[in-house]
């Protein structure tokens, strides 16, 4: 457990550096996560999945599986990884403010 | 950016070059001795293998080690076997006795080969997983060194007897289809944070991991139920959501599974049956397991014919003979109850009293 | 760092099997992880209990998985193993090394990690047991310059490993080692980058006795077999064999389980009826001097074995009765290419693909793939009367 | 009535097995309703459509069942099979009638009926096929004083059968006549007065050769069976059987399922390993002038057999693997009380016994009606680990 | 209030003075000829069954013939045989031969005994069923004429093979262990009347009797709707709710069954499997179906070993070759896919190409 | 099919005598089938199965299994007989206007 600084207040990220308290998520975070996961620049593209993760989120409950946010989002897996150097559940969920990805290791 | 995607090393890189030379024209081979395999290709060539017993939880040391040894005697060629032992390849029929020597002085256990107890497959356990119920490597050292004389072949068997452990059901040890198998399993239902589930727990797929339906979304908590009369206490639960959990100590234990095999040799491969559905979680050495498991090993010894695996000999007796000889007790948890229970029902009056 | 005690522990370096306590000691000589291991394990022992947190998702640029993630859920006792995570190595085909090779992968992992290892883990990699979150990129990089790569994690396509095949068996028909390098060559964005509900993994033995356990343990297993006759040397049965006692009758003929052999011990002549051999190995793996597996090699391909969770346990099915394997084995690529596409279509998250089948049903599930019904895929028949007709079906039977 | 022309049963009319067409036409001779029978029966022939309706609920006074009504759908054409419903009358035990019996049935079934039988229906009763619902009462009452009952139809226990057992069969380890007659007399009230959730079927027959298909097709089968060796009759095997040419080793040595006999040619003796024996019939069968079952006679209960509606086809299931069957039955009649007594109260309509155990678990119910789990019950143990602990359960192993 | 609950008149009034006496005391039987047994008591006593086919559907007349034959050569005994033939009880030994001459004469058949074919059990078919997709007496007579000589004994048969015709899936006739069977089913879903099913159909217990879960309440026409996906054409719901119809002239047809076996001799019971998924209900005499029943019963009379039923013979030689050697197309229909379908997958490498 | 006149209304009866159109019921068709279905008088019992069939299918869309019926009037299977001597389901079923019951047979 760790906490980082957010415009003033103190966010709580677990070991793995996802939000403890989903709530917390804003977009300021946004910037924040993207740099330790090795997103440049933060463009439309990133943001597209970032909503399109947290709408799903929303919507179902659960994360999309990568195959559906491909398709949902029109996005090769190749361009994920570009966009998202640390892969879809470390870098891309871990911007939307999802939970950890709990799904097979 | 790093590189990536190239793969593991060529293989052909690291075989010796009788492989090499051999490679698919393998003959015959023969066991000259316990823990030897000769091999004779087409051509006349032959490679001497040497299996010695690994604990696969291994350090540098032992890398170095086993590394100097295969230099020495192996020109630096060896391998490791599916069953995690080191297969040191000699290609010089004259370094086998040097390196048996050796291995024995330094006490390394050679054998494994043909109608033995090989190596145990097993699981990280404590060591490493957070799943664990019990310590898989704790468990397969205490078994072993109870056994090693089934390894080393001092005492023969009727044919192999493929032991594994895992430290839970997921059975990372695919146990599943062993002579004889060892799993930790829990005996209480999994406890819910209902506070932290709220927040991490991505329900449909928490719903979705219980194998009986036990599980049903809570709008009011904004986290699930647990219906307790129907929970397995399998935790497949627990491993998709962090907010559930399973373990517990004092009532968590170990089961023994029997009459698995893989092989299609004879029989179609077989799952293992549930023999002993508990024994206590009994760190550091187990000895309810390891008596339990050299039990199982000894009847079947005694009675099997010839060539007979754990699952054929109890084919060709019947389970109830089964656990007359072993004297164990047939309770509700051997009745199977998940979804094709009924094919396991006898549907026959052919039985032994 | 105090030098705690482990009397639990240290029962298990009793015993001549090899210890894996002593093992761990070795390491925690110089490795200050390896001690804090050892110290929380000592903690389990004496508490039944694991001290693990849940979850750990760590990894390394560009690559999804590979690397399991794991925090101590006392890290202020064990602050050395506070961040654990193991590093799967993809191994070798066959597990062939050189100490070459071995000595290059410990300087890199005494460097960066635990100096502790899984040779191998059950799916087949190497396990690099424990390090940090921070040296995890470094260490792949140095690993990369060393010629390894990382194995599989996660919702993707496992590291493939196989039997020792035709480097060392006799039996091997087909070339285990090879198919696993090919296919793992090619399927490396599969293996590295998560994109499937669940995990997905192949295993190839070079024969129906199934040295790696593939009909067990994968989600595609790849079986040696042939389609002609098994080769008989009735002189070396003779010569090698019966004249030296071996019981040829109670070892050999009455355990063939179609009872298509015959021992003629007057004439010293082995017969079988080839149309009935059903390959299952038991004769050749008697008489290993004496027979032999038949010339037209080929593979069966099994589809669906795997364990318990969350339908219960499977042992692969057959697929193919027979596919000939012939680098760049195309054929089998094409096939699985549509056996994956249709899983991760339809499959929904952590759904095995036998679980996928088991709930639409295997015909469902050929169609997808273009394969044909035969009755090599069932033991038996339907014997319940509740037959689905669709249309087209109707139309043309009568 | 005009004749109406029925060429196409005319056809079935043709070949040596006796004719079910010539038997109704014998009736319709002197029955209207046998005629329309036959024109009706044409017109589906014609139609490959069946022409009685859904439905039909008659019966006689204090009865629930025994009746199966019927109405054709097109009263119109059809008038004297309008109203056509058959009437189930218990059978005698082992299916014995006296020609006189068969006469006064046939008088009765003359005055009310179509004169046709079914000789006899699937479950054991005689079916007479087809009267009035004005008929009916008049019917039963005149069956009553000729001493024929009802059988049993609807959500009740139905009309028991039993194979010929010791009245005529030498093989017969349990009275499987008089087993059916107690039962039935005990049980007339369940069998006649239906108030179960579906049916439930209990057939009898004396060995495990099961002439009555016993564990197929009833909820309780009652099979047969010894604890004590089989007979022997060495000087028989050799006389009657060996010394005649009969092939002992391929007819019966290698085709016993436990592989516990042996033939000692020289002695000319078979030898038996009594405990490994499973009672299976096959060596008795073979040779039925030298061997013989056991003295220490009583049954296996099976429970569950039926066919495929809705969850699947059962054979029964070993509940009690051996029971003393003496007279009157208590033991037996106990336990069956516990079972249907189990069934009717968690049961949905139209719920099998089968059923209900495969829903609830068969250690549910083994506890509900006293049962110890057993071994013989199961064909293997569970493989999967979805075990389930009571509280108690946990508790008392540790 | 009618005398009523008095059941059955008593066997042991109806069988003849020599089982009285003998009753339990039989010794052993023999076959003098077919379609005689001979039953020898302990005691010495001797009794002579006859056996005679019967159609089962018998008018008053034949009841009033078997009873006069009875009476002239039994004292009045007989019985019939659960598969529904006439035994004739002869007390005098004397007797049999002119009774055997008698049926001779009269054109009935007598055999049944031991490895034949015996009647086959059937079922109530359009004589008197509502549910009857075909007439089983119909099919049952034109098999019969086709295979007496297997009846008779006249055509040896390696064992016995048993055979049964249901109209319906319900298979009163049990054919789910029968030798051969032959079933009628549908292929087309039902259509359902909403209008009449809104006034009498009982929708909880109409969309329980799915076996598949096709059917769902539909509260707008307060009827059923049903998934034509899911559904398997098995009528099931048709017997529950008058307003759903399946009978479908054009497209209904008949299935063919074979290998199973009731008895516990050697094996345990055995399941019927699918052959044949279709052949067309081709009233009056079924050809397409009396030559796949006889064809079935050639192939195994020539390729099994003496003493193996049906089921054991393709036991032994495998499906995979059962379909070669009978020549059958193996469809998607064959393959199972209801709740146990897995069990049915064959889960090893041995098989015949 | 027929027709009965009730009230005169002519409703009309299956083949077994059940109502065809289920809101034809009324309580002078009770006294009306009570006659075919040889009950005597219509006594308070009579009604209080009557109306606990009526109501349970009103509440479950089917009517109960015979058992239950039993237990939940607290009548015996003897007594429910001595009422309606055609027995459940052709007597008190028919009486209470329910649809035909066509459970097994
Ligand atoms: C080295 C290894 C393959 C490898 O790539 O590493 C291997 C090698 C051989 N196996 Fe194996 N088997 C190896 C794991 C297996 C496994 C997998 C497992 O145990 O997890 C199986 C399936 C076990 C099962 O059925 O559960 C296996 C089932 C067999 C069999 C069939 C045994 C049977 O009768 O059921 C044979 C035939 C025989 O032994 O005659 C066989 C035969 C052989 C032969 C004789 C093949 C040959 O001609 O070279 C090899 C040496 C015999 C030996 O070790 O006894 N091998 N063999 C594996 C050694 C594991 C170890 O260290 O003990
Ligand atoms: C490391 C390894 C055990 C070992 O000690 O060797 C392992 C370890 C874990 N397995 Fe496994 N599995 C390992 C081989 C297997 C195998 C064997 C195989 O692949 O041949 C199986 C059975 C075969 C199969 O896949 O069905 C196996 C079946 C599972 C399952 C149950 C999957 C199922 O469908 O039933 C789980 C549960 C899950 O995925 O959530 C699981 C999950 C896990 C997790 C990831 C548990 C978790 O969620 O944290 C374990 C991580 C432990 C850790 O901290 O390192 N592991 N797991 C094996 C991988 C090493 C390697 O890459 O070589
Ligand atoms: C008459 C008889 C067939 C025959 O020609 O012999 C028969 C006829 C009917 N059976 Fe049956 N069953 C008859 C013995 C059987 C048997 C065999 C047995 O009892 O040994 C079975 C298989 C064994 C079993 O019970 O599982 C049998 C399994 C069924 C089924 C399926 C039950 C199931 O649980 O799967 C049904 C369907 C139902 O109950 O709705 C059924 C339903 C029917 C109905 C009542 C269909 C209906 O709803 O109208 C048939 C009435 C036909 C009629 O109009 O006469 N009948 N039925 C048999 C009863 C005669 C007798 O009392 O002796
Ligand atoms: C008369 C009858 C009993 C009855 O109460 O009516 C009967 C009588 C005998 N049976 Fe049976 N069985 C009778 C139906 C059955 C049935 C039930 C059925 O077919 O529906 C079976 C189970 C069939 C199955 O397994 O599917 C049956 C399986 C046997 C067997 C075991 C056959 C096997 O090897 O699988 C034997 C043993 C034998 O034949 O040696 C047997 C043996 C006998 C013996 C030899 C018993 C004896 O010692 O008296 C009797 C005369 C032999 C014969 O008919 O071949 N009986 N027998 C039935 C005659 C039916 C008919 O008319 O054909
Ligand atoms: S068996 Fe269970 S506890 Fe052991 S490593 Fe696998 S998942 Fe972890
Ligand atoms: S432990 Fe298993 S059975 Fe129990 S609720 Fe969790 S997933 Fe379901
Ligand atoms: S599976 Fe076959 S080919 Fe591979 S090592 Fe084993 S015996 Fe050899
Ligand atoms: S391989 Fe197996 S089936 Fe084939 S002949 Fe040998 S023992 Fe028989
Ligand atoms: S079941 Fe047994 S006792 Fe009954 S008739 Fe058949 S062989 Fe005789
Ligand atoms: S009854 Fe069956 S099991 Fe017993 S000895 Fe005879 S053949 Fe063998
Ligand atoms: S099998 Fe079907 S159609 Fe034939 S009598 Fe039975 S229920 Fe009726
Ligand atoms: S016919 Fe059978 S499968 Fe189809 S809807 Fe009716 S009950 Fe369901």
């Amino acid at each position: 457990m760790s906490f980082i600084a957010v415009e003033g207040k103190q966010v709580e990220l677990d070991e793995d550096g996802f939000l403890v308290e989903p709530s917390d998520w804003n977009e300021a975070i946004v910037s924040i996560f993207a740099k330790s996961e090795d997103v440049e620049e933060l463009t439309e593209e990133h943001w597209k999945v970032i909503n399109y993760l947290r709408e799903y989120f929303k919507k179902f409950g659960m994360a999309p599986m990568v195959r559906k946010m491909c398709k949902d989002t029109g996005l090769t897996l190749k361009q994920i990884y570009e966009l998202f150097p640390t892969g879809p559940a470390k870098g891309a969920c871990k911007l939307a403010g999802l939970p950890k990805p709990t799904g097979c290791v | 950016m790093a590189k990536t995607d190239f793969g593991p090393p060529d293989f052909r890189e690291l075989i010796p070059p009788v492989i090499k030379e051999n490679y698919g024209k393998w003959k015959y081979h023969e066991v000259p001795q316990q823990g030897v395999l000769r091999h004779v290709s087409e051509s006349g060539a032959v490679l001497h293998s040497v299996r010695m017993a690994s604990p696969r939880l291994v350090s540098g040391d032992f890398i170095r080690e086993i590394s100097d040894i295969a230099e020495k005697y192996c020109d630096g060629y060896l391998r490791f076997t599916t069953r995690n032992n080191v297969e040191f390849l000699v290609s010089d029929a004259n370094n086998v006795d040097p390196l048996l020597d050796e291995l024995d002085d330094k006490g390394y256990l050679v054998g494994g080969i043909g109608n033995v107890i090989s190596n145990i497959v097993h699981t990280q356990g404590w060591i490493h997983c957070k799943s664990a119920v019990t310590d898989a490597s704790g468990i397969t050292k205490s078994i072993m060194d109870d056994v090693k004389d089934y390894f080393t072949g001092k005492i023969a068997l009727p044919a192999r007897c493929r032991i594994a452990v895992a430290c839970c059901i997921n059975m990372c040890g695919a146990c599943h289809c062993s002579d004889i198998a060892v799993v930790g399993i829990h005996r209480t239902p999994p406890r819910i944070d209902d506070e932290l589930a709220s927040k991490i727990c991505e329900i449909p797929n928490t719903v979705a991991s219980c194998p009986t339906g036990a599980i049903k979304p809570n709008p009011r908590t904004k986290s699930v139920t647990v219906n307790q009369e129907k929970c397995m206490m399998c935790a497949n639960c627990t491993v998709v959501c962090p907010a559930m959990k399973i373990m517990n100590p004092a009532k968590d234990g170990v089961s023994i599974w029997v009459g698995g095999k893989v092989s299609n040799a004879r029989t179609a491969p077989m799952f293992s049956k549930l023999a002993i559905p508990f024994l206590p979680n009994n760190a550091p050495r187990w000895p309810e397991v390891t008596d339990a498991v050299k039990h199982l090993i000894e009847v079947w010894a005694v009675n099997a014919k010839k060539g007979e695996r754990m699952g054929e000999w109890i084919g060709r007796i019947g389970w109830e003979r089964f656990f007359t000889l072993t004297d164990l007790p047939f309770t509700n948890q051997h009745i199977d109850d998940f979804t094709t229970a009924k094919t396991t029902f006898r549907s026959t009056t052919q039985f032994k009293f | 760092m105090e030098d705690k005690k482990t009397p639990l522990l240290d029962e298990l370096e009793k015993g001549d099997w090899p210890s894996f306590v002593t093992e761990i000691k070795k390491a925690a000589a110089t490795k200050k992880n390896a001690k804090d291991l050892l110290n929380q394990l000592e903690k389990s022992y004496g508490e039944n209990l694991g001290h693990w947190k849940h979850g750990g998702i760590v990894g390394v640029k560009g690559y999804g998985g590979g690397v399991v993630g794991r925090y101590s859920d006392s890290p202020e006792e064990f602050p050395d193993v506070a961040e654990f995570h193991t590093v799967r190595v993809n191994q070798v085909a066959g597990f062939f090394y050189t100490a070459d090779k071995l000595r290059q992968l410990a300087d890199v992992w005494d460097k960066y990690g635990s100096g502790l290892y899984n040779m191998h883990g059950s799916t087949g990699d190497i396990i690099l047991l424990g390090t940090t979150t921070e040296n995890l990129q470094p260490c792949v990089d140095e690993l990369a310059d060393i010629g390894f790569d990382l194995g599989g994690s996660g919702g993707a396509m496992r590291t493939l490993s196989s039997c020792v095949g035709k480097a060392r068996c006799e039996k091997a028909c087909i070339d285990a080692t090879d198919i696993i390098r090919d296919l793992t060559l090619h399927y490396q964005n599969e293996i590295h980058r998560p994109a499937f509900g669940y995990k997905f993994k192949i295993k190839v033995a070079g024969c129906a006795n199934d040295c790696c356990a593939s009909t067990a343990r994968s989600d595609l297993a790849i079986v040696g077999t042939w389609r002609d006759t098994l080769r008989i040397d009735n002189k070396a049965i003779r010569e090698e064999y019966v004249e030296k006692g071996f019981n040829i009758v109670d070892r050999v003929i009455v355990k063939c389980p179609s009872k298509c052999l015959s021992w003629d011990a007057e004439k010293g002549v082995l017969n079988i009826i080839p149309e009935d051999c059903v390959r299952c190995m038991h004769c050749i793996n008697e008489m290993p001097k004496a027979l032999r597996v038949g010339t037209e090699e080929g593979a069966t391909l099994m589809v669906g074995g795997k364990v318990a969770i969350v339908k219960g346990a499977m042992i692969g099915w057959v697929l193919v009765p027979f596919m000939k394997m012939e680098a760049p084995y195309t054929e089998f690529k094409d096939l699985l290419d549509k056996i994956i596409d249709w899983w991760a279509e339809h499959g929904k998250n952590r759904e095995r693909i036998s679980e996928l089948i088991e709930r639409m049903g295997l015909v469902t599930f050929l169609k997808a793939v273009d394969l044909k019904p035969l009755p090599q895929m069932v033991r038996e028949p339907r014997s319940n009367p509740y037959i689905y007709w669709s249309p087209e079906e109707v139309e043309n039977n009568g």
